[in-house]
């Protein structure tokens, strides 16, 4: 049934080790470092392919496992594998990483390898947080990104991008030490750091209630919620754009990820004693970073917040099971918030990696993401216009496309959990409508607004091909969701099962 | 009979007297070394007073050691002090700060 | 082979609406316009096989699905049809109207010049329409909520595109942006409805919904701990205000006058045909569970009759002559919701059916106007038209006399319908509903006449004169021709079926002792001619051509009488100018309030107290003890001595204590 | 007098090592002028010589020989071993800066050496005098190395106040062992283990006895609150024999703290670990903090390496066999990372520029993309950021904090592991954010040097990835 | 109180007294001297503990020795005694405060009721052959001739030590070294260097050194 090569070894360490061979063999040589680049995560995607035909869809094992000794002693293990939850992420991060490459072809102009380089490294090195089973591993690649990240933030970024990487990273790391220790703790109970193992292992309240509470840290901060977001909106504005790509794309997933992989599975006691708090604020992020977005005069920002209020719904609908089965005595439901929930961040990464180039695209031609330096835009970039609204449609969660899915099943699911968390949950509708559109309108509609913008070239080959892909992505996932959802089930309701069975 | 806490205490006392002339004589580091070979002193007393009082001999051979390490000791120490009034023409403590922070 | 058929249906505008947008500059403006011209037409064609199939032949329902769309926990959701005579009736309306549309559409859009050669806004155009007649027939035709919703919201995307079609006006991308929110209000509704749909019924599908109604209508849920609530009409309230967005009701109606900003066929085609009769249709596709709840029948009811009322009365005063038709669209649809809440549902949809065509009629006679008039709209700088236009003219005369309900054009019957079924209704507010559309019929013929005198008859304008008017190319001339036909002539075959509940049969579900409209059939039904002739004794007749015979008094015989009446009542004009200040309250509470809040939380809550206070004061406090700590390190000896001296004494106290 | 002549085969490293040292600082008088080289290969081969007789005669047994004064086990092996190899690296990266900073180089090298066979003493020190004679042949070296740079005021400063303050905390030390002998008779580790296990000395007394011991091996290691010498004397040195304090002394200190506390002292636990505990969060903090505020690049390392103390601390209060296992590796990461973050300074240093600002560091990635992409990893090794080895060090004392019941400690450990990364990544920053202040090229001006740095900045991402001999190393050895 | 006591306690006063007078004293040499009373107080008290050779070499190595150098230091150095007894008691009642306390918690422990007599007790006199020097002269080389070594390389390195910081290579031709590797290489033929001069024919003879010493 399983490939004979190590696929997803492959998947980690081929960018990686491409992302090297970038940086020596591009040092001098731009175009070679640009060609290789694309070559290799091009290859990375075609290779991550077999995960999809391959898939046994019947089961929630972890499929296409790898696992070896790597520090006996410890027992800390080299283990890979894939199931329902993390497949779709994988894909994603392999997906990405080829638009990403290509996004930056003609933009950056500064130590082309470097760039190239941390990119693909990055890439690596998120699809080995998807994957890894083994908690250490998992840390080690959760942390080990921040370092490409930090160096892309502060270096090709904008004017503040020294405080806003250096915010990211002293956050995002403050965060996830917690995490860390808990890991530790858990070993210190078991004598393994696989993260199956700390599933099924026994924890008595008041531990799971400090472990899930060092989760959250750690995921609440990576995804961001309410209120440890502040580091989202400066180190998206500050970041150039395939950054602000991979980082609203993949990395904020990683915290969704880790919810499902970790809170709910390992400390299912203590979600359900506390989930009233990740649902609160999740819903402070939905509505209340919403209405905080409306007003942001920075385009990048306003997207960044948006990127906020929605992974709301993914915290959200994660959580929502316990509610449910109080309310209904039933898990009927639950599976459509949890799955709700991962669909919304497949569905974020293409649109907010869309919006994002979208806001590149416009940077790269004048220099300023400042909503009030555009207008107009429509008469001088049609066809971009187009990609951008349909993007911004998305984003506010039109049906038909993917931005819908996620934010329909987690909404008729909160509803099921309890009346007012449906009520406030759906304000989304409005109030991401409205900070969408209004700025659509303000930057790409109206009469042209100054000279810049009358000097504005539609979209080059490249960046149309990039757009074109995320549309059909967006558009492919919106009609026709089911596939996605098919790869999920069997894993969710093993998610839903392992998050209501007490370990007490 | 004299008790061996009578020579712990002496020995205390001696402690507590380099101790205090380390804060009096903050500046001067000759006699801020002093006070160490008095604080080395006490040690030596203590240990020949356990060697008394064990009726064993290792103490002293400690003692021995210790008298041999110090005088080395010393003799860097004085060298080092040397070397300093050769640089700045001064031995006081005040003048020497200029690492700090 | 009718899945086949209803496939194509379906699709062959979304093919049309991708050649002609994505391909614009390559297969050119003939090649847009064929290309979706043609889309159109097999939807129509289909749609009219379809139509006889069904509501001729009675053919059984046909529930299939095309594909499923996800399943989750057990509930599928699925892209489908539900076809039964409902639905085949609302395509053939739709497929028609848009039909009629893309070929005016060809005369109108010739003559604008805002835009250069090179931006094919022509095929946008044809695209958009296009795209916007598959959004509202994937709508009609879906055989479940979550279908409804994709339609629902998707005519909702092409209506923000058309009305901010002239990108470069502020006012029409302001007028879109407002219409998309305010739809949006309806539809945080709408999905509240759907989730209550799925939390009860848990299924998306019309016709299990339907088969559970019966055991889950007395579903009692706690909203606010304490009060209960009926499941069914908490899920009916929440689907109507849905309807409220999209058909217009007040409060949710102030998108619709701004929305005029779109060229004259889309307002023709959102307001007349298709969009906004959405909601109505889609509380008549769910007439059996609206008949199990009097509660929401009433709000329904009242909330019908106070749109048709005072938005009739804004009607009078407008200047523009889109807006007066936009205006009597909204009153209009007052009536249909009205009749929705009075469980008459036929007569609803027969009131949608006819007005689809005489109010398309209408705008596209509007249209004719505005193209003969340079895109003027005004219609004080209009006047004596009638020589320059007489198609045009006749073909507005016949819409109006339609609109206001002259005894044997279609909206006579469908508006009679109404009104009869009003009067029989016992429905807690009917009585008050009655009193109001009865007021809104006198309106109607006033504000109607008011704009055909001022633009067709009296003297001709400055503008009129200086300029050389033409009647419109064959192109917008056919259309009008072609639905003044129906406007005129439907209402006589369909009123029979239609009252005594044949024509929907099952398709519309009414408890017997709600039916107000068989009621009234049995009661007061002597043949359709019988009513025609014994009409002009009624009260809605004579209501409408007193309205007439005011207008015609105000504005042909005593053109100052309006200006006095102005001045005499100088509040009330205020009113009505400021159309109730809905748009003020907007403004002030939700755009500017919502503005402020955000302000307010980024300034003071993310900024100050979440990232300077928190974050940044840790970071200080961390640099500022680092400093103090940095100084702590003398450089002097003995200061590091002290410091060891001290630690030692703390030890030996802590270890000895 | 029934006297055994004791075995000298244990020792044979030892002996080895003060042959040959003498015999080149006899050497060193008479070919210096000609081969000035000759000392440094000398003293190097000298390593190599005694490496190769520790792996010769390697084995797991516990030999004690001099009558229970010396002892070698493989803890002591490991623990020499690595003391050469990063006194090997070391004196490579220091010739080039004395040879750059025309420095004599003799008295260093044989200074250096000397300390070495000091640290040796020390690692494998079995009772008080030897573990006192080890630690004063190391001290006497490293005072006198300090301020070997005579006409360098700075220098000669921080060498006075190391010698001072060292006394006064070797007086203390010494204090500590006066009580523990009066308190159990004896000053052998393994006799003075049973007696106290025995319950016959007196608790108070050998309680009051370990708190002066703690205070001697707290400054040794530079734990606050005795840790006031360090940045002083980091800064003041010449760079190269900074690099020298801040490496391989502190593997030998590490191995008195085991000897004392936990082969000669594990009975009294309850008193040390307490006293422990407080330096580790102390030296955990403070070097966090404080280091933020630092401009110069060898006094933030050396708060750095306060930090790193307290949490090598970390796996000493454990008091568990794994816990001393983590810090020994701690110690050895340490160690290591330590030749390379001031082996950069070193290397980049030369005449007129001692390139031990941050600001020196400023864009140099522009200037030298594989000298800042070294020093990043140096970084963030040091700040424990995964995938480098520095991470492993942090982790396993944590870890072993944890298991040893203090889940509280281990929290703030990495509370302290977050500032202490603010200020790492202020380097990071500099060389890849920051413009050049620097006119010209910045280059290691050896080629040898180049690859030496690259092959430890590369060692620690290499170990990072397959950590597993290493720790195996560090678990098996104690 | 016995004679003994009395001794012991007049010596430990005299050794705390003088102690006392070390750190207050102005003059870096009185305060040396001071020391020296210290000292050989002290020695008198660990004779009084029958370790008599320590006590001799207490005054033999330290007075004789160290002291002396400590003193040759302080004058050698010149020393401006004024400022560096400035604030002098400034630190005095903070330390005082904190030498006494640790003094008390010294007192908790080393008092009479852990190390009293009673607890304690004292040693039988050693007979009067006994050699204080032959007990630790025969384990200094037998069981710890490994310390012994050390010590000697302790010496060694201080040596070494002391010479690399106290010795001062003046700049070049001040001062003549002796470079004891070149002397030892130093061949007789070095030593002469034959320089051939031309005879030159035409200027008036001159009586000319063919040699040069070196």
């Amino acid at each position: 049934m399983l490939t004979s090569y190590p696929i997803l070894s492959t998947l980690i360490w081929l960018p990686i080790l491409g992302g090297l061979l970038v940086l020596f063999a591009g040092r001098n040589n731009e175009s070679v470092a640009k060609w290789l680049s694309l070559i290799v995560a091009g290859l990375t995607f075609i290779l991550s392919i077999p995960l999809i035909t391959q898939f046994n869809y019947s089961t929630a094992q972890m499929q296409f496992v790898e696992q070896m000794a790597w520090i006996p002693m410890f027992n800390v293990q080299y283990f890979l594998g894939v199931d329902g939850l993390s497949m779709p992420l994988v894909l994603l991060t392999t997906f990405t990483q080829v638009l990403v490459i290509a996004s930056a072809w003609d933009v950056i102009k500064e130590r082309v390898e470097q760039y190239m380089g941390a990119f693909l490294i990055m890439g690596g090195i998120m699809v080995g947080v998807f994957t890894a089973l083994d908690s250490i591993l998992f840390y080690i690649f959760w942390e080990a990104l921040l370092i490409p990240m930090f160096i892309v933030i502060g270096k090709w970024g904008g004017p503040r991008r020294v405080y806003a990487t250096m915010k990211f990273f002293l956050y995002t790391f403050f965060g996830s030490v917690f995490m860390l220790v808990s890991f530790l703790y858990m070993y210190w109970q078991i004598g393994s750091f696989s993260i199956l193992d700390f599933q099924n292992m026994p924890l008595s309240m008041n531990a799971q209630i400090l472990i899930f509470i060092a989760f959250l840290l750690a995921f609440a901060v990576k995804i961001p919620m309410f209120p440890v977001h502040t580091w989202l909106p400066d180190a998206h504005v500050e970041a150039p754009t395939a950054g602000s790509v991979v980082l609203a794309a993949i990395m904020l997933k990683m915290g969704g990820y880790g919810f499902v992989r970790f809170s709910l599975p390992v400390t299912p006691d203590a979600s359900m004693e506390l989930d009233w708090l990740v649902i609160a604020l999740s819903l402070i992020a939905i509505v209340y970073i919403g209405v905080v977005a409306l007003v942001q005069s920075d385009m990048k920002k306003l997207v960044a917040y948006s990127s906020i209020s929605h992974m709301g719904f993914v915290t959200l609908g994660m959580f929502l099971v316990y509610d449910i089965m109080q309310n209904h005595g039933t898990l009927a439901g639950a599976a459509m918030g949890m799955e709700g929930a991962m669909v919304q961040m497949v569905s974020h990464g293409f649109i907010s990696g869309a919006m994002f180039l979208a806001i590149g695209v416009l940077y790269d031609r004048m220099h300023t993401r400042e909503i009030t330096a555009y207008g107009g835009v429509v008469n001088k970039m049609p066809w971009f216009v187009m990609f951008a609204v349909l993007f911004a449609m998305a984003n506010s969660g039109l049906p038909g496309t993917s931005g819908f899915v996620g934010e329909f099943m987690v909404i008729i699911a909160s509803f099921k959990a309890n009346i007012w968390y449906g009520v406030l949950a759906a304000l989304t509708l409005i109030i991401g409508a409205a900070y969408t559109l209004w700025m659509v309108k303000r930057v790409f509609f109206g009469a042209v607004t100054n000279e810049k913008v009358e000097q504005l070239q539609d979209l080059n080959k490249r960046e149309f091909a990039i757009m074109a892909t995320l549309a059909i992505a967006v558009i492919a996932l919106g009609v026709f969701p089911g596939p996605l959802m098919e790869v999920m089930h069997t894993s969710v309701e093993n998610l839903l099962v392992q998050a209501t069975t007490s370990k007490l | 009979m004299i008790a061996l806490s009578d020579y712990l205490l002496f020995g205390a006392v001696l402690f507590m007297i380099s101790m205090a002339g380390i804060f009096l004589n903050r500046k001067n580091v000759i006699v801020l070394l002093m006070s160490i070979e008095l604080l080395l002193l006490a040690v030596n007393t203590n240990l020949v007073a356990f060697s008394h009082y064990l009726n064993d001999v290792t103490g002293q051979i400690f003692v021995f050691f210790i008298l041999t390490v110090a005088a080395a000791e010393a003799a860097i120490g004085l060298a080092i002090i040397v070397l300093v009034f050769r640089n700045r023409k001064s031995i006081n403590v005040d003048d020497l700060g200029s690492l700090k922070g | 082979m009718l899945h086949e058929i209803l496939t194509a249906i379906l699709l062959a505008p979304l093919v049309g609406a991708m050649i002609a947008g994505l391909f614009g500059r390559q297969v050119g403006r003939a090649g847009a316009h064929f290309s979706t011209i043609a889309g159109v037409a097999v939807s129509t064609v289909l749609s009219i096989y379809v139509f006889w199939l069904f509501v001729v032949q009675g053919h059984a329902d046909y529930n299939a699905a095309l594909y499923t769309w996800m399943v989750v926990d057990g509930v599928k959701f699925e892209i489908g049809f539900l076809i039964d005579k409902l639905s085949a009736t609302m395509m053939l309306v739709v497929t028609f109207v848009s039909l009629m549309v893309h070929i005016y559409t060809i005369g109108y859009m010739d003559h604008d010049e805002d835009y250069d050669h090179h931006n094919p806004y022509y095929q946008r155009f044809f695209s958009y329409i296009s795209l916007f007649t598959f959004s509202m027939l994937s709508l009609v035709m879906a055989n479940n909520f979550l279908q409804l919703f994709f339609g629902w919201e998707a005519v909702g995307l092409v209506s923000y595109l058309l009305i901010g079609f002239y990108m470069k006006r502020e006012s029409a991308i302001q007028a879109n942006l407002k219409a998309f929110l305010v739809n949006r209000v309806g539809d945080f509704g709408f999905i509240l409805g759907i989730a209550v749909v799925y939390v009860y019924f848990n299924t998306m599908d019309y016709k299990e919904f339907f088969n559970q109604l019966a055991t889950q209508k007395d579903v009692m849920i706690e909203i606010i701990p304490g009060v209960e609530w009926s499941m069914i009409t908490l899920m009916l309230i929440l689907l109507f205000i849905g309807a409220m967005g999209k058909s217009a009701q007040m409060p949710l109606h102030v998108w619709l006058p701004e929305s005029m900003e779109g060229p004259t066929p889309i307002s023709a085609l959102i307001h007349a045909a298709t969009m906004v009769t959405a909601g109505i249709f889609m509380v008549a596709r769910l007439s059996p569970a609206y008949e199990l709840s009097e509660v929401a029948l009433s709000v329904v009811l009242i909330v019908g009759a106070l749109t048709a009322f005072m938005m009739g009365l804004l009607g009078l005063i407008q200047q523009d002559i889109k807006r007066v038709v936009a205006y009597s669209t909204l009153s209009q649809l007052g009536y249909m919701t009205a009749a929705l809440g009075a469980s008459a549902y036929a007569g609803a949809m027969f009131h949608v059916l006819t007005h689809a065509f005489f109010k398309a009629l209408l705008f596209l006679a509007a249209g004719s106007v505005i193209i003969a008039m340079h895109h003027i709209q005004d219609i004080r700088q209009m006047g004596g038209l009638k020589k320059h236009m007489p198609i045009t003219y006749w073909a507005m005369l016949i819409g109006s006399l339609a609109l206001i309900g002259f005894p044997g054009f279609s909206g006579f019957f469908s508006k009679d319908s109404i009104l009869l079924s009003l009067d029989a209704s016992e429905r807690f507010g009917s009585s008050f509903a009655y009193v109001l559309l009865m007021a809104g019929v006198f309106i109607t013929a006033f504000y109607s006449f008011r704009m055909f005198f001022l633009v067709f008859h009296g003297e001709e304008s400055q503008y009129v004169k200086t300029h050389s008017i033409k009647e419109s190319p064959w192109v917008v001339t056919v259309p009008l021709i072609l639905l003044a036909i129906p406007s005129v002539l439907m209402g006589i075959p369909l009123f029979e079926p239609m009252l005594n509940g044949e024509y929907f049969a099952n398709a519309i579900v009414i408890k017997p002792e709600n039916d107000t409209m068989l009621w009234v059939y049995n009661n007061y039904f002597q043949g359709t001619f019988h009513l025609i002739w014994t009409s002009f004794a009624t009260l809605p007749v004579i209501l409408a051509l007193s309205g007439v015979g005011l207008a015609w008094l105000m504005y042909l015989k005593q053109p100052n009488l309006p200006g006095k009446m102005r001045q005499m009542c100088p509040r009330g004009y205020a009113v009505l100018d400021n159309a109730y200040g809905f748009d003020r309250l907007n403004e002030i509470v939700f755009v500017n309030g919502t503005r402020k809040l955000g302000d307010f939380f980024t300034k003071w809550v993310d900024v100050k107290l979440i990232d300077t206070g928190m974050v940044t004061n840790t970071f200080m406090a961390i640099a500022h003890s680092a400093n103090g700590l940095r100084r702590a390190q003398t450089g002097f000896m003995y200061h590091y001595a002290f410091v060891m001296i001290f630690g030692l004494l703390g030890m030996l106290i802590w270890v000895l204590w | 007098m029934n006297f055994v002549i004791p075995s000298f085969a244990p020792a044979i490293p030892e002996i080895v090592l003060l042959v040959l040292a003498s015999l080149i600082l006899v050497a060193d008088t008479f070919w210096s002028k000609r081969y000035p080289n000759a000392t440094y290969y000398a003293i190097q081969a000298t390593l190599i010589i005694v490496a190769y007789l520790i792996l010769s005669s390697f084995s797991t047994e516990r030999i004690f020989t001099f009558n229970d004064s010396f002892v070698r086990d493989t803890f002591a092996d490991v623990l020499k071993l690595f003391t050469l190899a990063v006194s090997f690296g070391v004196f490579l990266f220091a010739r080039e800066y004395l040879l750059q900073h025309k420095f004599v180089s003799g008295e260093f090298f044989v200074l250096g050496l000397f300390g070495v066979l000091g640290m040796f003493v020390m690692i494998s020190a079995s009772n008080f005098i030897t573990l006192y004679l080890g630690l004063e042949i190391m001290s006497l070296a490293m005072y006198a190395m300090i301020a070997l740079r005579k006409d360098d005021a700075q220098a000669v400063e921080a060498g006075m106040k190391y010698f001072v303050l060292g006394a006064l905390a070797t007086g203390m030390l010494l204090y500590g062992f006066s009580m523990l002998y009066g308190a159990t008779g004896t000053i052998t580790f393994s006799t003075m283990q049973s007696v106290i296990a025995s319950g016959q000395a007196d608790g108070i007394v050998l309680a009051f006895g370990v708190v002066f011991v703690v205070i001697g091996l707290a400054f040794k290691m530079g734990a606050v609150p005795f840790h006031m010498w360090m940045p002083d004397v980091y800064h003041g040195a010449p760079t190269a024999v900074t690099l020298y304090l801040g490496t391989a002394p502190k593997i030998a200190g590490f191995a008195i703290i085991y000897r004392l506390l936990y082969e000669a002292m594990p009975g009294l636990v309850a008193d040390w670990q307490q006293l422990v505990i407080m330096l580790s969060i102390l030296s955990m903090v403070i070097g966090a903090v404080v280091a933020i505020a630092q401009d110069n690049l060898k006094r933030m390392l050396a708060y750095s390496g306060i930090g790193h103390i307290g949490f090598l601390l970390l796996g000493v209060l454990a008091a568990t066999e794994d816990g001393f296992s983590a810090a020994m590796f701690y110690v050895i990461v340490y160690a290591i990372t330590g030749v390379a973050g001031f082996g950069i300074i070193v290397a980049l240093s030369r005449k007129g520029m001692e390139f031990d600002r941050v600001a020196d560091f400023k864009g140099l990635n522009q200037k030298n993309p594989w000298l800042a992409l070294m020093m990043l990893i140096i970084m963030f090794s040091m700040a424990g950021i995964p995938p480098f080895i520095g991470f492993w060090a942090k982790i396993l004392v944590i870890e072993e904090v944890v298991a040893a019941g203090f889940t509280w400690i281990a929290v703030i450990a990495v509370i302290t592991a977050v500032v202490s990364a603010f200020y790492y990544l202020r380097v990071v920053k500099a060389m890849y954010f920051d413009q050049s202040e620097i006119a010209g090229p910045v280059e290691i001006v050896s080629p040898q040097l180049h690859w030496a740095l690259s092959f430890v900045a590369i060692l620690l991402l290499a170990l990072g990835i397959m950590p597993s001999s290493l720790i195996n190393l560090a678990y098996l050895s104690i | 109180m016995s004679f003994e006591q009395f001794i012991f306690y007049l010596l430990a006063a005299i050794a705390s007294l003088s102690g006392l007078l070390m750190i207050t004293v102005k003059n870096p040499v009185k305060a040396a001297l001071w020391l020296v009373l210290a000292f050989i107080s002290t020695a008198g008290l660990w004779i009084m503990a029958q370790a008599e050779f320590l006590g001799l070499v207490l005054i033999l190595v330290y007075v004789g020795a160290v002291m002396v150098l400590f003193l040759f230091v302080v004058m050698m150095l010149d020393i401006n005694m004024a400022i560096l007894k400035e604030g002098f008691t400034r630190y005095l009642p903070i330390g005082a405060l904190a030498a006494i306390a640790i003094f008390a918690l010294m007192y908790l422990v080393l008092g009479p009721n852990h190390f009293g007599l009673d607890k304690v007790a004292a040693p039988v006199s050693q007979a009067a052959d006994y050699s204080n020097t032959k007990a630790i002269a025969i384990p200094l080389y037998t069981e710890h001739v490994y310390a012994f070594i050390l010590a000697a390389v302790l010496l060694l390195v201080g040596i070494v030590a002391a010479i690399a910081l106290t010795l001062r290579r003046r700049p070049n031709g001040t001062v003549l070294y002796q470079d004891i590797d070149k002397q030892n290489r130093t061949l007789a033929k070095d030593r002469f260097v034959m320089v051939k001069m031309d005879a030159v024919v035409e200027k008036p003879p001159v009586i000319t050194e063919g040699e040069e010493k070196k």
